[in-house]
């Protein structure tokens, strides 16, 4: 590790999401973005076949690196699928239990796990901004038994209140609250990844409870950009910053085009526990 | 947020409902079963019918197969549950053809959920003797419960059955539609304990391809707990992967793959071998005559395994005849 | 016409039904049997591509003629087809109402047009008759917009009192009975035919009503098989018995091999209106 | 025999409803619709997408498409609507991409139920000027009511939306399942006036095949009362034959069948075409710069059918370019 080690927000999200995924189990992500980047660096740092379905029907799809261009309209994100089906199907996969994992983006997440993906700000008819929609993710995050949501560690990210929830996690966190909502039991949030924290839920309380945080960062430093108090682990892991490996496939193999460079840039400097932020610095072109 | 102890906003009427036995739905059940028991890896599970039976196939299972032993249905494993003595099984007879007959006559069958199957000496004699019980539904019905199973719901509204015996006797109920105010029928879904499927092409995965015309293959295999393929062939699967198209069933809803050539025998595989209708005729006639259990020493229990009745029962000269009787292949593998 | 013409009653409602079968309509059929033939023979007589779906999912094929031996058993019964496709997708297109009638055969009818298809005497566990069940009739006779019901005309088939009810006619004939059932509004059984009078149903009363006898036959030998009186259309029509096209048509280029011969063979002697019956004997194998 | 006046068995409990606005779901009006208006003869429904349009697509009609305009979605009868200046359209937006962006620009739109669309300026301004009004659901939720329309029913029961904003602000109710006793959500059928779907191969009379992935092809058309299938190539009807298995959508279900190579276009048919990243650039520009109005004018306006576009705005040149560089046609046409 060097003093120029750097990386944006949005990779480091990625590559600690690439470290959550398992090998053999099965993964529901939408047709682009840092979700799927994600499982394309894991399957390439651990040459694993890790199979993911996606909203337009795709069943375990074999998407060549580098990633095409324009991922959501190339043929190319469904090659080698074992099989091709459609939307109503690959949810009815996640409904019936088959689907472990779903990794997804968020905009605002609460300290359930619900999160936006609608609006925020105004009112619903009158956004001050408006996004792509609920999407997949709704469904996604009801079906599937775990689901990983990647953000970044903001004030206006990390809510009290939503200003939509689109997608459910623990709901009001009470006993059942997903079951009297309608949704399968045994299910919900399971991991928010942040580009300097990551975060799990308190089996009890359903409660946001922070897992890990970078060397370059500090839990006071965390809690600092929550409007929210999560609670905190008993033994906090460190969260080792995007190794050179990572970085190296990400960059070259995955996506060389850079299209996964989003957020902020960070420049780390020292070693070890000793790892200082130096510099944070907007990508360019977000 | 909606809270168990809330006041209902309103009511809807539940009008009538059918008296039938069925098993409750319980598609929490089914998801942990499929959480805990399925494996999503891509492993290799080519194995035997017997293991495949012996494995996946239990007392007291409910059984649905996907389409019949008239036409690409599993006769070979259905021969080796019969060889296995498995009992107090529950049919799904969605179309059935003379399957529920050749297995109740193994003394495998103590239910049966009757869209249409063939009827003979068999079935009637079990049911004078309370061997069998028959459950009314129709083909439809059936063919539509499953699909509920495969969506991972309880149950389906749908706009027939009400108004006849089939509903009375059925697990159907008439409710106040929510949206339109009118009556309408609900089923409830079913989730098979095991579904049995015989395909054209499956990789060792379980990828798996059918073709042709068929009842409910994706929707039977989606809705059961265990799915055992038995093929014609086992191909490559990076031959799955380049046509990710022809795919009927992915790998892991699947949990054995048999490879069966002729595992439809002696009904037929369309495109690849006709029906044999000497053998059809052969059953038709030891029904009648009530030697069903020559019939069944003969084609089940005095040979080991689906290949040795091939090769000791048919012959050789019989597989070539029958598939060179085949000659309509368009749309199949041409 | 001469002396020696002779049909069977299965041949007989074949033929009459192909007559009511138009060209530009789709038909709902079981994967065999009478209702098949008969739209077979329609297309035979007329050179009209008379569309069909089957239970199957195979929608408007064209089965080769002579038909195969072993029908429910044989590919070809799918060949030339526009799709293949299951058994829930063609009973959604006849929710949806894409098809206009279902041919179907039933074991016994009562005045209302419900029919048997199950069991005769006894009970449901012990019945003295079992049938192979409703089959796809209960939901073609729910859902197609008109349903031609075939079978014969005798008194244990015309009942006051069906032994159950496998698939739905006007059940009690109220106004609105199927509505409330949960069936879709203006649909229901639209003729019955047997092999010597052809049944049509009451607009208000929804009870079954004499529209045509046999000229070999009359109102009173037609009444005299039936277990309920029907009610008689202000002018019965003369129904000409099956032709010789269209027994020739039947015979020899639709079913060589003879397996529509069912039921009794009817022998007829004399011309036009002057026609009788000499001879009723049983069909070889029935 | 249930009656309309005797007292219910008992009553389910309608736990919790969204308030959002929706149509009526009317499977009976469906079903009237298909019965007078929908041809079962085989006719040649090939016509151009001026006579498709102005047949069949109305102002106030709800509006379905599949895919979306950056893959095989409809883009050539897109702008053939804006052509025509249709109005207060109300899509689904199930996936959908710039496809409701394009709409709106062009005038067209007043409703949009959403599951995910591309949002730029032209969508936050007609919504802060209450042009347009969103309805928010979900990708699955709206092929899933598409689903129920395709059923030929009125609601489906579901597992998802509950317990979110997306669940208030829709017309999902949350009722006691009559077989579990849990709660369960039910979300409304949809029916559309009219889907648009753009094929691969389709016959005169309608038969189409789609290849490759998709949303909702199959539920769409079935839950539609009219079909306009746009296509890259007609095909004899004796080819839709000799495949039946082949076959996405039989006749019946089309109303229109649009010779439309280049369909796609800016957006690609995969295994044909790639999609033109430079179109889209300018598409993206025009948003951001607010000069909409002239990229409908270049694109929409200024020529008069979908023929003309490609060879006066595309260019030979880049056509044989676009379908040169798509070089994976592996699953679709090898």
């Amino acid at each position: 590790m060097t003093a120029t080690h750097a990386f944006t927000t949005t990779e480091a999200a990625i590559c600690y999401t690439a470290r959550l995924i398992e090998d053999d189990r099965l993964y529901f992500v939408a047709i682009g973005g840092p979700p799927l980047l994600a499982i394309l660096l894991a399957r390439r740092l651990r040459g694993a076949d890790i199979a993911y379905v996606v909203e337009d029907g795709t069943i375990a799809p074999r998407m060549p690196i580098p990633t095409p261009a324009f991922m959501i309209g190339a043929g190319l994100a469904s090659s080698r699928a074992v099989a091709w089906t459609d939307m109503n199907t690959v949810d009815f996969h996640a409904g019936l239990g088959y689907i472990d994992c779903g990794v997804l983006a968020a905009v605002q997440v609460d300290e359930f796990g619900n999160f936006n993906s609608t609006f925020t700000g105004g009112c619903y008819d009158r956004p001050e901004r408006r996004f792509g929609g609920p999407g997949g993710a709704n469904e996604i995050a009801s079906l599937c038994w775990r689901t990983v949501l990647l953000t970044r560690l903001e004030r206006r990210k990390f809510v009290k209140k939503l200003d939509f929830s689109s997608s459910p996690g623990y709901l009001d966190g009470t006993p059942g609250a997903r079951e009297r909502a309608g949704l399968p039991p045994e299910t919900g949030p399971w991991r928010v990844v942040t580009e300097r924290a990551i975060f799990g839920f308190d089996e009890a309380t359903r409660r946001m409870k922070l897992l890990a945080v970078a060397p370059w960062s500090s839990i006071d430093d965390v809690l600092g950009d929550m409007q929210f108090t999560p609670l905190i682990a008993e033994r906090v892991e460190s969260l080792p910053p995007p190794s050179e490996a990572e970085l190296d496939a990400l960059r070259a193999d995955i996506d060389p085009m850079g299209r996964t460079i989003g957020g902020d840039w960070i420049h780390l400097a020292g070693d070890g526990d000793s790892l200082q932020r130096i510099v944070v610095e907007p990508a360019a072109g977000t | 947020m909606p809270d168990a102890a809330r006041e209902p906003l309103r009511s809807i009427a539940l009008l009538d409902e059918g008296d039938g036995a069925y098993r409750a739905p319980d598609p929490d059940g089914m998801r942990r079963f499929v959480r805990d028991e399925k494996d999503r890896r891509l492993v290799d599970k080519r194995m035997s019918e017997q293991d495949a039976v012996a494995r996946f196939v239990h007392d007291g299972d409910y059984v649905s197969y996907d389409t019949n032993v008239w036409r690409r249905g599993p006769a070979s494993l259905m021969r080796e549950i019969i060889r296995q003595r498995r009992r107090s099984l529950w049919l799904a007879a969605k179309f059935s053809a003379h399957d529920a007959t050749l297995l109740t006559a193994g003394g495998c069958v103590s239910d049966i959920d009757v869209g249409w199957m063939e009827v003979g000496r068999v079935i009637n004699e079990a049911m004078q003797e309370g061997r069998v019980r028959l459950h009314e539904w129709t083909n439809g019905a059936l063919a539509y419960r499953h699909l509920a199973g495969a969506l991972g719901v309880s149950f389906l509204p749908l706009r027939y059955v009400g108004g006849t015996d089939v509903f009375r006797m059925s697990g159907a109920k008439l409710i106040e539609d929510p949206y339109t105010g009118q009556p309408i029928c609900l089923v409830p879904a079913v989730n098979p304990d095991v579904a049995l499927i015989h395909v054209n092409q499956c990789d060792m995965y379980g990828n798996a391809r059918i073709f042709g015309p068929g009842l409910a293959p994706a929707e039977t295999a989606m809705a059961s707990r265990r799915v055992i393929v038995s093929t014609e062939e086992i191909i490559d699967p990076e031959e799955i992967r380049k046509h990710p198209g022809a795919t009927t069933l992915p790998y892991y809803l699947v949990d054995a793959v048999v490879h069966a050539p002729f595992g439809g025998y002696p009904g037929t595989v369309p495109g690849l071998y006709r029906a044999d209708l000497q053998h059809l005729m052969e059953f038709g006639a030891a029904q009648e005559q009530g030697t069903m259990d020559d019939y069944l020493d003969k084609w089940v229990f005095s040979v080991s395994s689906h290949t040795e009745m091939l090769e000791r029962r048919v012959g050789l000269q019989k597989l070539h005849q029958l598939r060179a009787e085949e000659t309509h292949t368009e749309g199949y593998y041409t």
